[in-house]
């Protein structure tokens, strides 16, 4: 567990709480993007290269795409009150 | 969607070599990270990105609907019926090792592993295409 | 911003916060060699699975034969996703194909 | 010790109606005439059933018969026919071929003829099942499938009045059976069995005890029509159809009558009631209800409900009759289902009779009718007087064991309820006499002539009317077979 | 102690935090996609759990190179990736709901469809 | 070793596969593969079964590497007595569909509906007999998708957010299930349920324990529908096509039961549950809730669907209960009533979806006069009702029994008088519906003829129907099994 590690798995928290509470899906998707990235990355780290690879072309990959389409679809907006 | 003919070139140039690298990952499983499922969404990602850069009735007529119907069912089929195979040779279900092939045990189940590995990537590369296309056809109705 | 209807939910998080934090006290640490985890069963397939399988990635080996039986699983819960997809859209699709 | 015989007359007797009454509604769909003879048959093929049984189970003999075998202990259904059984056995049956021969008249007039059949042929079936169960899980499940069935019988008219009067039989009918079976899960709990034994099979395990067999007292109270959980029976009784009412007022209620007899005598053992002073309770309440009945019955003008209330308080002499824990008591009280069973399926029938003939109801508008309907007048007569308790008549035969039997025991306090008989009487002449002295001398309203039910109502009605006459004055016939049924009860 | 406890053992802990943002998000955020974007990081967090137990300080990764004889833990590996493809399948099944209701509705908020 | 183990769940399996294939050719031919694939799963159950009972415990090991390196399937009596009640209860669903699919469903559909309820089939199956605690996770899913996908696949309105709802509920249950697995895993280092159990007492009072018992609960809990986790059922149940909700409520919840049980009972251990953590005794309260909540929403049901769900919901609890009670006479009666309340269950839906599928009625107050419509549908359905209710000698008064005496055995006192309450509150609104069918007038004359539903729904009506009223008297069949089970669960 190096500095590195830590930076991005707080970064990970973060990420998501923004996925959370980004208003425009469209870019919560993206933060979402990011986060399965990173996720990825993460873990790399910890020696799972298998789960890191599936992790990237999936979360990354098709799961962000079949958000994508949905929003396209529906509503960009996520209304509030 | 995005038809400009730059994404479509570069489309053209990328998906051969998407689709290589993603049957590369299936055959590799067994010795590198990767494997079936691995390399099954990455093929399936590039049916996904030929549909997005030129129009999906195109990728429809490249693999069509029952084409990947077909995948689908033959891919799970495959891995169940090596399964059932064991059953029939007097084994246990999935104990690849018992098959009569002219090799030791492991390479057996090696080869087995391998097979597998191809069997979901089949699966697997249908099933992804199809995810995408199915939600993005919805549009039209 | 937080309004009544969510103080259930949010009690409920944060017990289960609790629960989660209590026992990852209780934990061995991460990391730790000793844990059970890394001692009960993996140890198996780490020194065997080359010999048994003739398969030097041990992920794919413990994924496609020591627990084959949930991959199939996995391959079926996939597979049930298709077919749950194709059952909500394709009514209208195989019309125009006939 | 009672010898043991195994025999199929019980299965017979019970299972016949059941599965023949289903096949009456099949035969139904395609003759009239058929369903008639096949459910009269049905009843006199289970009377006979029953009859076969009598001489061995007089002589001393107890029949069994596992239906279902109960590998895992509580759960067994089985048949055990000892003396008490069967001549009570013998009089229900005997009511129902009558009840069944009436209706064929009675009931061809009315809608869902098929269904009246197959519901008294099944409800016959459960009844005989009742009376035969060997243990209190048959015993239950007979109780709440007769319950069943005698409710589609309650709302054959289909009326608003019958649906709601249906709906307040069926709902105190499950809430009695759901205390009835919590009273016999905890029986199974502490004694291990549900069979039935002379002498009893639970022992005092401290409040417990009480509280089994207050469950057991609300949930045979409750079917026998005990105050006060009477409410439904008069408005069930009077709302149905009369042959229906009549074995509803007839044997039904006597079927609360006979588990609380069971579950004193053979689940509690009498030395136990007498020990836990439950006989006092049950006869303060047997008494009111005697009282309560009657009175509510002088107010009347319907004349089938008053009748209901009449049954409510003859239910009481019963209960009375076995709160007293003496020979003469038991007697009384077996002679009295008996014997109220044929009294009052004879009145119940006699007002189906009138009702059939003129749609009269109301007990105002009977005058003249001696004259009109001379027979069934006679037998109404016959039966109330009974009823009232005059001598030579059956009526006062239970009602002078009873008075025996309360005199065995004593006790001051039970001595006194010989004063009770007496009012009751006196209650019971003050509504029933009017109605005979304005059935025959209130002359002048009605003008026609001769106008008497059909023969298929009048052979029944002169049957019971015959039967009370003759159980009266040859009491051996009756007491031949309860004096042993109570020793049995009783035991050594 | 506190900080050691937290050092040592952070990716629990993140894991942890993960689960209860997915969870909120599940529960109380309306939007239908939203919620699924919850449950998306509810199961992520649960692989990271999961990973984060398969890690063994020196540990390589699991597989076999001949000089190396500390691997780490295979087998969670494995029920990760199990685990990722039923995420998958969840979530491609909810969006096209997703995709249906607000084709019938016309709205993605939960609560105006609680209404409805 | 026996092979019938894997083969019980391939074949639904791999009839599921083929499906999508033969549907590209011929969509007719789905449902002869499903039925196909059904039968052989009850002849591969009932040879499990047989197996059990002569041999004891069977354990497989698929491809052959010994637990807990590689997955252990294991079929106890419990295992094989779920086994045959879900392939019973699939088989005649799937029989069932034959004609209300081609009806009720849009066209097009047909291969996607049986290949779902195959893979739903399988899945549970293989939940059923599998010894591994991440395998059950992974057939967990594999129902679960399907059934999300079949509450959705009619596309009527309110089905897609039925099944959304269904969809995210259920996946943060099984997202905390797999945290749960997750720490059972790394306290243990494995996944295999009986190695689990040797290992896991060590481990007693650490909170990943607690914690893992937690999340396993709280999952399950969802899946079975316990109060107040049951918000996504009446949603599902009323909107799914009728087959499904008969699968739903008489296998999926009951699958969902079974992880509950396997869970406390084979990987925790009956002291741990009862004594160190008391979640049995909290269990037995949320049951209690469960049935009293849910009786009481049933009641106030206008719709037919939406009160059977309810009534579903409540008899959950029952089992629950009954198992809770970690007594062996309540144990029995749970698992017992798994087996009754889906003989009841089924048929019911059943013909709630008949009477859909004739008439289009969904509403109670339409039932009206259908009694005479559809004579036979709706006598089956009043069978199963009274097996619901509880009134012997229906198979759902035997089960009734045993809770009882279970409670009383524990000296729960209090659960006896939620079992009766409960019975009485299942009696308001059932008979309420039977009295509305039978005897509520005709409401539809001349817009509905007299006629009864094809031969293929017809007949899995009247199997459950049968079955309702023969395992009420022949409880010895089912028990075969039921006994064993509990002596292996409590460890006797």
């Amino acid at each position: 567990m190096g500095i590195f590690e830590f930076i991005l798995m707080s970064f990970l928290i973060l990420l998501a709480i923004a996925v959370v509470f980004v208003r425009d899906l469209l870019a919560a998707t993206v933060v979402f993007l990011v986060y399965s990235l990173i996720m990825a990355i993460v873990f790399t780290q910890l020696k799972a290269p298998d789960v890191a690879l599936t992790e990237a072309a999936v979360g990354a990959g098709i799961t962000t795409l079949l958000f994508i389409v949905t929003i396209a679809k529906t509503t960009r907006r996520e209304e509030d009150d | 969607m995005m038809t400009t003919v730059v994404i479509q070139t570069i489309a053209r140039v990328v998906v051969p070599f998407l689709q290589l690298f993603g049957l590369y990952i299936i055959v590799h499983g067994p010795v590198s990270p990767g494997g079936g499922f691995q390399g099954g969404v990455i093929v399936g990602a590039s049916m996904i990105l030929l549909a997005l850069s030129y129009d999906l009735s195109s990728a429809e007529t490249k693999v069509s609907h029952k084409v990947r119907i077909a995948m689908d069912s033959t891919g799970a089929l495959l891995f169940a019926g090596m399964g059932l195979l064991c059953l029939l040779v007097g084994g246990v279900f999935l104990e690849y090792g018992i098959i009569p092939l002219p090799m030791a045990p492991a390479e057996v189940r090696g080869l087995m592993i391998l097979l597998v590995g191809v069997a979901i990537g089949i699966h697997i590369m249908a099933l992804a295409a199809s995810l995408f296309l199915h939600l993005a056809e919805e549009h039209d109705t | 911003m937080i309004r009544a209807k969510h103080v259930v939910p949010l009690i409920v998080l944060l017990g289960i916060g609790v629960i989660l934090t209590m026992a990852v006290i209780d934990m061995p640490a991460f990391g730790d060699p000793a844990s059970p985890a890394h001692r009960h069963v993996a140890p198996r397939y780490i020194a065997m699975a080359y010999e048994e399988t003739g398969v030097p990635n041990m992920v794919t080996a413990v994924l496609a034969d020591y627990r084959g039986y949930d991959t199939l699983g996995e391959l079926t819960v996939i597979f049930a996703a298709g077919a749950a997809v194709l059952s909500l859209l394709v009514g209208r699709k195989l019309k125009e194909e006939s | 010790m009672n010898e043991v015989v195994i025999s199929y007359l019980p299965v017979v007797a019970v299972l016949s109606p059941i599965l023949l009454g289903i096949l009456v509604y099949y035969v139904g769909g395609k003759s009239e005439k058929a369903r008639d003879i096949l459910s009269i048959a049905i009843c006199v093929a289970s009377f006979l059933a029953v009859a076969a049984m009598a001489p061995a189970v007089l002589g001393g003999k107890v029949i069994e018969f596992v239906l279902v075998p109960g590998e895992i202990a509580p759960i067994e259904i089985a048949f055990r026919v000892d003396k008490l059984s069967v001549s009570i056995a013998m009089i229900c049956s005997l009511d129902w071929v009558l009840a069944t021969v009436f209706s064929i008249k009675y009931i061809g007039r009315q809608h869902a003829r098929n269904r009246f059949y197959t519901f008294m042929s099944l409800t016959l079936g459960m009844v005989l099942g009742v009376l035969f169960a060997k243990n209190l899980f048959s015993l239950f499940i007979f109780f709440e499938l007769m319950l069943l069935t005698s409710y589609v019988l309650v709302i054959h008219e289909e009326t608003l009045q019958a649906m709601k009067a249906g709906r307040l039989y069926l709902f105190l009918g499950l809430g009695a059976g759901l205390i009835l079976f919590l009273a016999i899960v905890m029986t199974y709990m502490t004694a291990g069995t549900l069979n039935f034994s002379q002498g009893g099979i639970l022992e005092y395990q401290g409040p417990i005890t009480y509280l089994i067999f207050i469950a057991f007292l609300i949930g045979a109270a409750t079917k026998a029509g005990i105050f006060p959980v009477h409410i439904w029976l008069p408005v069930a009784h009077p709302i149905a159809p009369s042959p229906a009412s009549a074995i509803l007022s007839g044997v039904l209620v006597k079927e609360g009558c006979y588990l609380m007899i069971r579950v004193i005598y053979d689940v509690f053992g009498a030395d136990l009631v007498a020990t836990m002073g439950l006989h006092i309770a049950l006869a303060v309440l047997a008494g009111f209800t005697m009282i309560f009945g009657s009175a509510l019955a002088i107010k009347q003008t319907d004349l089938k409900v008053m009748l209901g209330y009449s049954t409510v308080a003859q239910m009481g002499y019963i209960f009375l009759g076995m709160s007293f824990l003496t020979s003469g008591g038991l007697q009384g009280a077996i002679v009295h289902i008996a014997h109220h069973s044929m009294m009052k399926t004879a009145l119940f029938l006699a007002a189906g009779a009138i009702i059939y003939k003129t749609g009269i109801r109301e007990i105002d508008k009977l005058a003249g009718m001696a004259k009109r309907m001379p027979i069934t007048m006679r037998t109404f007569s016959i039966a109330a007087a009974s009823m009232i308790g005059i001598p030579l008549l059956c009526g006062f035969i239970s009602k002078w064991t009873l008075a025996i039997g309360a005199l065995e025991t004593g006790e001051p306090v039970f001595m006194a309820s010989i004063l009770l008989l007496v009012v009751s009487g006196i209650m019971n002449a003050i509504y029933f006499v009017p109605i005979i002295v304005r059935a025959y001398f209130g002359g002048g309203k009605y003008e026609g002539g001769y106008d008497d039910a059909p023969p298929s109502m009048l052979v029944p009605l002169v049957i019971l009317a015959v039967g009370c006459i003759v159980f009266g004055i040859f009491t051996n016939l009756s007491f031949s077979a309860i004096i042993p049924a109570a020793r049995a009860l009783l035991g050594p | 102690m506190i900080l050691e406890f937290i050092a040592v053992n952070f990716p629990y802990l993140v894991s942890v935090s993960l689960l209860l943002v997915g969870l909120y998000a599940m529960i109380v955020r309306r939007n239908l996609i939203k919620k699924i974007m919850g449950l998306n990081i509810l199961s992520t967090s649960v692989f990271l759990y999961l990973i984060s137990v398969a890690y063994k300080e020196g540990g390589a990764p699991p597989i076999r190179v001949s000089e190396v004889e500390v691997y780490v833990n295979p087998l969670p590996h494995a029920l990760v990736l199990t685990g990722i493809v039923v995420a998958l399948a969840l979530t491609s099944f909810a969006l096209v709901l997703t995709i249906k209701i607000y084709k019938e509705y016309g709205t993605l908020d939960s609560d105006k469809l609680m209404d409805l | 070793m026996d092979d019938s183990i894997i083969l019980v769940v391939m074949t639904p399996f791999v009839g599921a596969y083929l499906s999508p294939l033969l549907g590209l050719w011929r969509e007719r031919l789905c449902h002869l593969v499903a039925v196909a694939a059904a039968l052989l799963s009850l002849f591969f159950s009932f040879r499990l079964a047989g197996s059990v009972l002569t041999s004891g415990t069977i354990r497989y090991w698929v491809g052959g590497w010994e637990p807990p390196w590689g997955i252990e399937l294991v079929v106890d009596p419990l295992s094989a007595f779920m086994c045959l009640t879900i392939s019973l209860v699939s088989l005649l669903a799937v029989i069932y569909s034959k004609n209300f699919i081609e009806k009720e469903l849009p066209g097009g559909k047909m291969t996607s509906y049986y290949t779902l309820i195959l893979l739903l089939i399988g899945g549970m199956l293989g939940v059923v007999v599998t010894g591994d605690l991440f395998n059950l996770f992974v057939l967990t899913e594999i129902f679960s998708v399907a059934a999300y996908a079949l509450v959705a696949i009619s596309g009527k309105r309110g089905s897609f957010i039925g099944s959304y709802r269904y969809l995210i509920l259920a996946s943060i249950g099984t997202s905390l299930i797999l945290l749960g697995t997750g720490y059972l895993y790394i306290i243990t280092g494995t996944l295999n349920m009986a190695d689990l159990s040797v290992r896991l007492p060590a481990f007693y009072d650490s909170w990943v324990v607690f914690g893992a018992l937690a999340f396993l609960l709280i999952g399950f809990g969802i899946k079975t529908a316990l109060f107040p986790l049951h918000t996504w059922l009446p949603g599902a149940y009323s909107i799914a096509p009728t087959p499904v909700t008969v699968i739903f409520s008489a296998a999926v919840s009951k699958v969902g039961g079974y992880s509950l049980i396997r869970v406390l009972f084979t990987i925790f251990g009956l002291e741990f549950i009862t004594d160190l953590v008391p979640v049995a005794p909290a269990l037995t309260w949320v049951a209690a809730a469960t049935i009293l909540v849910a009786s009481m929403f049933a009641i106030s049901q206008t719709s037919l669907m939406r009160m059977l769900a309810y009534s579903s919901v409540a008899h959950i609890g029952y089992v629950v209960l009954g198992v809770a009670l970690a007594v062996e006479m309540g144990m029995t009666g749970g698992i017992l009533h798994i087996f009754n309340h889906a003989l009841a269950t089924g048929c019911l839906f059943f013909c709630a979806g008949a009477v859909i599928y004739k008439t289009g009625i969904r509403r109670i107050d339409d039932l009206r006069g259908l009694g005479g419509k559809m004579p036979l549908t709706m006598a089956a359905f009043t069978l199963a009702a009274v097996s619901k209710v509880g009134i012997p000698p229906s198979a759902g008064f035997v089960s009734k029994f045993y809770l009882s005496l279970g409670a009383l055995e524990a000296g729960e006192w209090i659960f006896v008088i939620v079992i009766l309450l409960a019975s009485l509150m299942t009696a308001v609104f059932y008979l309420r519906v039977i009295n509305l069918i039978f005897f509520g007038g005709d409401k539809h004359e001349g817009k509905v003829q007299r006629d009864e539903l094809p031969l293929s729904m017809l007949v899995p009506i009247i199997i459950l129907a049968l079955g309702c009223a023969v395992f009420g008297i022949f409880v010895g069949i089912p028990l075969r099994l039921v006994e064993p089970a509990v002596m292996v669960l409590s460890g006797m």
